[in-house]
């Protein structure tokens, strides 16, 4: 359901279609379960083909954030279409340096 | 202002329905001829409001979540979306950025910061045992 | 056979109202996964419902049009279309191909013609002067 | 609202979108003054833009099948998307001869 990547102790997740609450927890399980097995250096969430998020896509990056944080990660958020920059400003995530 | 179109929605608080109830929002929309950037707004802004339903709203026990939308002659959109769920103790800081009750579910605290910031205005009626409803207001801008 | 998903529309019978209601009962039935094709015969088939409730049911004075949707467990999309305009004398001339008592208006006498093509079945429902209850229903093929 | 084209006795119009009931009242209107106004020899409906159509649509065909009649010229439909191949052979138009 959701793409991913791993190479160079990077783990690249390629998300898509409508990032909502219905969608949010499929992708939180999918991705931290390879956080957990990988332990990757950095953790990249690719936004390119994500055609709508609301509020829920926001705490799933905080969530990831904090996930990959525990196993001495970084996050980067990368792709970002311009429909969701005002959303991604809002949330404040920015000040995280993950962008 | 008079109305020029209305509609009725009811439908289950199951979350597969934040992206139909949207898209429904959405095409009755259409009407305004809104610019993508609008519709995506209000998409944002109802997709959050109904989601709150659901997740809040619903937390204890399921239930049934209503959306009626109005368009004035003025190009207004008004849409309220309410639920009989558990309602909110405190209005005023349940709307405070960050301020969440679900943080375990990965709730960002964002959701009434997103409404106010895509709509023109965020009202909030609730009652503690009698539900919440969100009325979101927003003028579509003309173009040409 | 179990209801998983149910949605309750309704809207003044305006003709702007016809886009609306099928492009919100096809995001009612994405959660099915159905093909374009599928989701193309469901949008006909309700536009043509819609329709004839606006320009036959209405064609006096005008009121609302009810849309019910239900999803089963198996796949199968109901959706009864009704108004509560002048009703249908005989229902079975109605549903002959080419039938029209609005040839002035180039209706082609086919809705009915189309609803059943499209829909797996439809059944009326009418009395004069009380209204008009369509009922489509079409299973969903998954496909893999 | 429509694109129309008329040339060597031939008036083309490109149809498009949405054809319902709703849009189908316009587009008669905009055809018809057409029509009367050129006399063309042939009518040429151009479907290739056309998304959606129901049995309005259909309506829309006769009736325009009628009207270039009537001022001597026929009626040829053209560029028939497949998604909306089944309703027009449902409404028999085929027969007229007008594909
Ligand atoms: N419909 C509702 N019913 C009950 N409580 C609600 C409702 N909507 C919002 N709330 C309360 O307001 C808080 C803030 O909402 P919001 O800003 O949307 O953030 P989030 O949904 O991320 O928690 C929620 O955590 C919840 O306590
Ligand atoms: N909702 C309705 N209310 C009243 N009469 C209706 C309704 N739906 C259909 N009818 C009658 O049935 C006839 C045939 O309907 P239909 O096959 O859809 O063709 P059309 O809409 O092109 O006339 C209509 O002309 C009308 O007399």
């Amino acid at each position: 359901m959701i793409q991913t990547d791993y190479k160079n102790d990077v783990l690249t997740v390629y998300l898509s279609g409508e990032l909502d609450h219905n969608r949010a927890a499929d992708i939180r399980a999918a991705v931290d379960s390879r956080i957990n097995s990988l332990r990757p250096k950095k953790l990249e969430l690719d936004f390119s083909k994500v055609s709508f998020m609301d509020s829920s896509g926001i705490g799933l990056i905080m969530g990831r954030y904090r996930a990959v944080g525990l196993v001495g990660g970084e996050l980067k958020i990368k792709n970002v279409p311009d429909s969701l920059s005002r959303i991604i400003e809002l949330s404040g995530v920015t000040t995280l340096g993950v962008l | 202002m008079n109305i020029i179109n209305e509609m009725h929605l009811r439908f289950p608080g199951k979350s597969v329905n934040e992206s139909f109830s949207r898209s429904a929002v959405s095409a009755f929309v259409m009407e305004l001829d809104p610019t993508i950037s609008e519709l995506a707004d209000i998409k944002t802004a109802v997709s959050e409001a109904v989601t709150n339903c659901i997740v809040h709203g619903y937390r204890r026990a399921p239930g049934t979540v209503y959306i009626d939308a109005k368009i004035t002659d003025e190009k207004e959109l008004i849409i309220k979306i309410r639920d009989k769920g558990v309602g909110i103790a405190d209005v005023k800081e349940a709307m405070k950025p960050l301020f969440t009750t679900a943080e375990d579910e990965e709730r960002a605290g964002l959701g009434f910061a997103v409404m106010q910031s895509f709509m023109d205005s965020v009202s909030v009626r609730s009652e503690l045992g009698k539900g919440t409803a969100v009325t979101l207001k927003k003028r579509i801008i003309s173009v040409g």
